[in-house]
């Protein structure tokens, strides 16, 4: 079997990318997995349709923080509307584990708050 | 008989009672399990058993996946719409209870319509119901064929917050047309008692129009422990939860405590997860037969027997096998119904007697108890030949 | 290990996880089940298998008997009075609820005083029962090394009409004197939560003095989905019922039901017959070991992970075995209790994870999760040694 | 296997002994089983400790008939505090049957109903 725990992982986990705030962000969204404890709030900045800046802030098990880590990477620059359509196995493939019904909830945390967060930039831009 | 060959699968089918082999026809009391639904248990317990939601080890995630698998079975068995809108109760009695305590805000003070050939499960939650709101609880009968009045039900439907009636009855045998009801009534909440239909016909939820649909597994080859009640997600989202406890909750302090999610908000505590493991076992093999070729069947049996019994008992409701579901309840003038069961157990012969949880029909039709006898795939038109015969005997013994 | 001998009868135990034999230390969230259980639920569905109370042939009357000798069975093993104190339900949980609803006009506006170490089920009912009856509720807390406050029990007891409170807790392994906690508040109804005790010791209601004792099958070698609430007759005879519909009626109009008799006025619809009968099969087998020695394996092996593991980890509770259960929870810095979990299952050892639906006592004692390892009759010292092995390996991969 | 329903049952059944009335009765009991709908009322005399005289009216099964019957017959003329000792075995070998847990409530209906009437008789007694 493939050690859940990868190298990448760890390493994620261990030194977090883009973790701190933003201050007067655009968005600051805050989501939380109760069930477990886990806790992710992104600050996003955004430029037009992309992502411009984003950091987090979070606490929880090694698999959300890495999770939110590694998509912080990704997502920087990238257009608000792929992301959405960013999915479970993707979120799988950017770990490089198969996760369980109930662990997947961890894994798929971040990407649900940062959805979120992208989702009510929208809601505000149609606002306004 | 095309379902013949399924009778192997049933290994109960091959006990002997008072040295006969059994005839069982009592399947819509509860049914008998193949052997597919048995080993599905057994292989459960045997190799992943644990407990689910919240557990990450191997076994954890693989109960919950057998279990959120067979939620997603009996979805799409009755064609809901999304998973969520299913809730594993223990039988269709939890389930209509969940549903008339749940909607105990929504419905308020407005009218609730049964019919009058429900069972005890759908009369007495809306009773509790209206004496809590202090709502009007109303009827709609039925004619002397055992056939629902629709021309009254069009009259007191029209300002009807809850209609909660049977799709079909378990003592008339009659089908009822809830797609028609459905469309009279198009502003209330259309609960449907599906314990006798949809072990035993296709159900659409979604064609049908209807709001609720409760259910057991028992009577559906299924394990006993385990029911569903479906409702439409935004009824679900308005209704309270009925049972409060762990997995039904998102956050809780010592004073105040928030609702999980659909489905969770109406399953608190460990689940009969073997049951959910067995239901799904059950399904998967209605289906490979198909609910289509099962109705038929019914109703070649149903047919059949209603011709053969004609003479020889008083058969209560629709005469046409057509309109009813598989079974048939009857008197026979002196003869209390308790007796002809147990001449007929006599002969290994497994009939119900009694009221069958339907007192206020049978109190409307002047009657204390009647016998019945009830079938599903495995039974065949042989059956029926020694159902006559023994009934035939009933007459014999009990001779003035 | 005395009790080695039956590890033979579980099937599961011989299972590979990751390719390591399975090491099963969660049996406090479920436990596994002899197939002297699984044997019997087989038996039941293949040769006797039919719906009870109504039925007079001959699998109806064996499948009553069956039934109802469960429920003899287990008012034994609590030393209920009368069988008649024992209502089948589906989990502790659902005791609970059916507890705390029945007792709603008796409460009234009434103290109900639970504990800070409660199961979310032992307290979201208790919760929703202030709730409706406007009534105050109050905690008892505990202290650093995980004891029940006596002092303050003692001070808060004098006006309850409630005490619900666990025997044993399911986080800090703490066995609370409930016996002790009847006589101090000798007026009130005591309610006690025994789904980690009455897997674990012999518990005797009589003995206690109590009045509800509520536990799962499931966590006593049992099947899923039954579960007890014994209450004491009188109790019972006062209790609202919870379920309406068949069975727990005895006179139904279309307006109006009168309810019956005990047990029946607490046990709607179809029970979970299958669960009933493996559930005296599970009792039988653990008789057959004898609670005392159970206990005391639990003990030993409490008293053995405790000196290996304290080296470890940060242990949650009270120090000493005897004082405790056979579970321990802990914590380990750094490192989060799923990422424990998770290392753990790579070497197919299963321990639990989370709040353990205990989210108040975790924010009490500043936590948001913990591990936890749970024993029961089948686990042995080298499964600790496994266990402690691999939390060594938890160490090394999550070093910073 | 033994045939259930004996000549002894049938010849009851078909033939009831002190089936009818008794105007002015001591006590008149009724009970019922409604799971099944059968329905039994005595109608009793008393001397002292004894019945005098029995007589009943009932609707229901074979078996909760003819053993109201049977009993009205056996009962007549006996101690009452004989009577109130008689258990389901003594039922049982009276009807020369033996029954489930759920069919024998028919065949124990007369003799609760019975019972009741006599310990009323006994209440009105003591009362006075
Ligand atoms: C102390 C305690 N109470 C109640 C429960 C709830 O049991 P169930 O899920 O079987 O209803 C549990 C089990 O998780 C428990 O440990
Ligand atoms: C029409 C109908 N409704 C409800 C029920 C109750 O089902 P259960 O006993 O499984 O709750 C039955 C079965 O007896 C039934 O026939």
């Amino acid at each position: 079997m493939k050690e859940i725990y990868s190298e990448i992982i760890l390493d994620h986990w261990k030194n977090p990318r883009n973790k701190g705030r933003i201050e007067n962000a655009d968005i600051v969204i805050e989501d939380s997995n109760p069930l477990c404890g886990d806790k992710i709030t992104f600050y996003l900045d955004f430029e037009k349709e992309t992502i411009r800046d984003v950091k987090f802030e979070g606490s929880g098990c090694a698999i959300s923080q890495a999770a939110a880590s590694m998509l912080s990477e990704i997502v920087k620059g990238k257009n608000i509307y792929d992301i959405v359509k960013l999915e479970k196995d993707e979120i799988e493939k950017m770990l490089h584990v198969s996760l369980g019904p109930n662990r997947i909830k961890c894994a798929l945390l971040p990407l649900k708050a940062l959805k979120l967060g992208i989702y009510s930039y929208i809601g505000k831009k149609y606002k306004t | 008989m095309r379902l013949e060959k399924y009778r192997k699968d049933f290994p109960i089918l091959k006990i002997k009672i008072n040295g006969k082999r059994l005839v069982y026809l009592d399947s819509a009391a509860t049914s008998q399990k193949p052997k597919q639904v048995i080993e599905a248990i057994t292989d459960y317990y045997q190799n992943y058993n644990a407990n689910i939601h919240r557990s990450i080890h191997s076994l954890g995630e693989e109960a919950t996946k057998a279990y959120e698998e067979a939620r997603e079975t009996v979805a799409k068995f009755i064609n809901a719409e999304k998973p969520e809108e299913v809730i594993f109760v223990r039988n269709t009695t939890e389930a209509l209870n969940v549903a008339a305590f749940g909607l105990r805000k929504i419905v308020s003070t407005g009218k609730i319509l049964l019919s009058e050939m429900e069972h005890h499960s759908n009369l007495i939650p809306w009773q509790q119901l209206a004496k809590i709101n202090n709502a009007k609880l109303d009827f709609v009968g039925f004619d002397q064929d055992g056939y629902l009045k629709i021309e009254e039900l069009k009259q007191k439907a029209r300002n009807a917050k809850v209609i909660a009636i049977t799709q079909a009855s378990n003592v008339l045998g009659t089908i009822n047309p809830i797609k028609e009801i459905a469309e009279i009534a198009s502003d209330a909440i259309i609960v449907v008692d599906g314990a006798q239909s949809v072990p035993h016909m296709p159900v659409d939820v979604q064609e049908l129009d209807i709001d609720i649909l409760a259910f057991s597994a028992h009577k559906m080859l299924g394990p006993t422990g385990i029911g569903v009640l479906y409702a439409r997600e935004e009824l679900l989202k308005k209704m309270e939860p009925f049972i409060f406890g762990s997995e039904m909750i998102k956050e809780v302090s010592f004073n105040n405590a928030s609702w999980n999610d659909l489905p969770y908000k109406f399953e608190a505590g460990t689940p009969h997860i073997a049951g959910a493991v067995g239901f799904k076992a059950a399904i998967d093999y209605l289906q490979k037969i198909g609910m289509k070729n099962i109705r038929r069947h019914d109703q070649e049996i149903t047919d059949y027997a209603l011709k053969k019994l004609s003479k020889l008992v008083n058969i209560i409701g629709p005469k046409k096998a057509k309109d009813r579901s598989g079974l048939i309840a009857f008197t026979m003038n002196d003869v209390h119904p308790h007796d002809i069961a147990a001449i007929l157990n006599e002969d290994g012969i497994a009939i119900r007697s009694g009221h069958h949880c339907a007192m206020p029909l049978h109190t409307k039709i002047g009657i204390n108890a009647s016998a019945r006898a009830s079938f599903y795939l495995y039974n065949t038109k042989q059956e029926i030949d020694l159902l006559v015969k023994s009934l035939e005997k009933v007459k014999r013994v009990f001779e003035k």
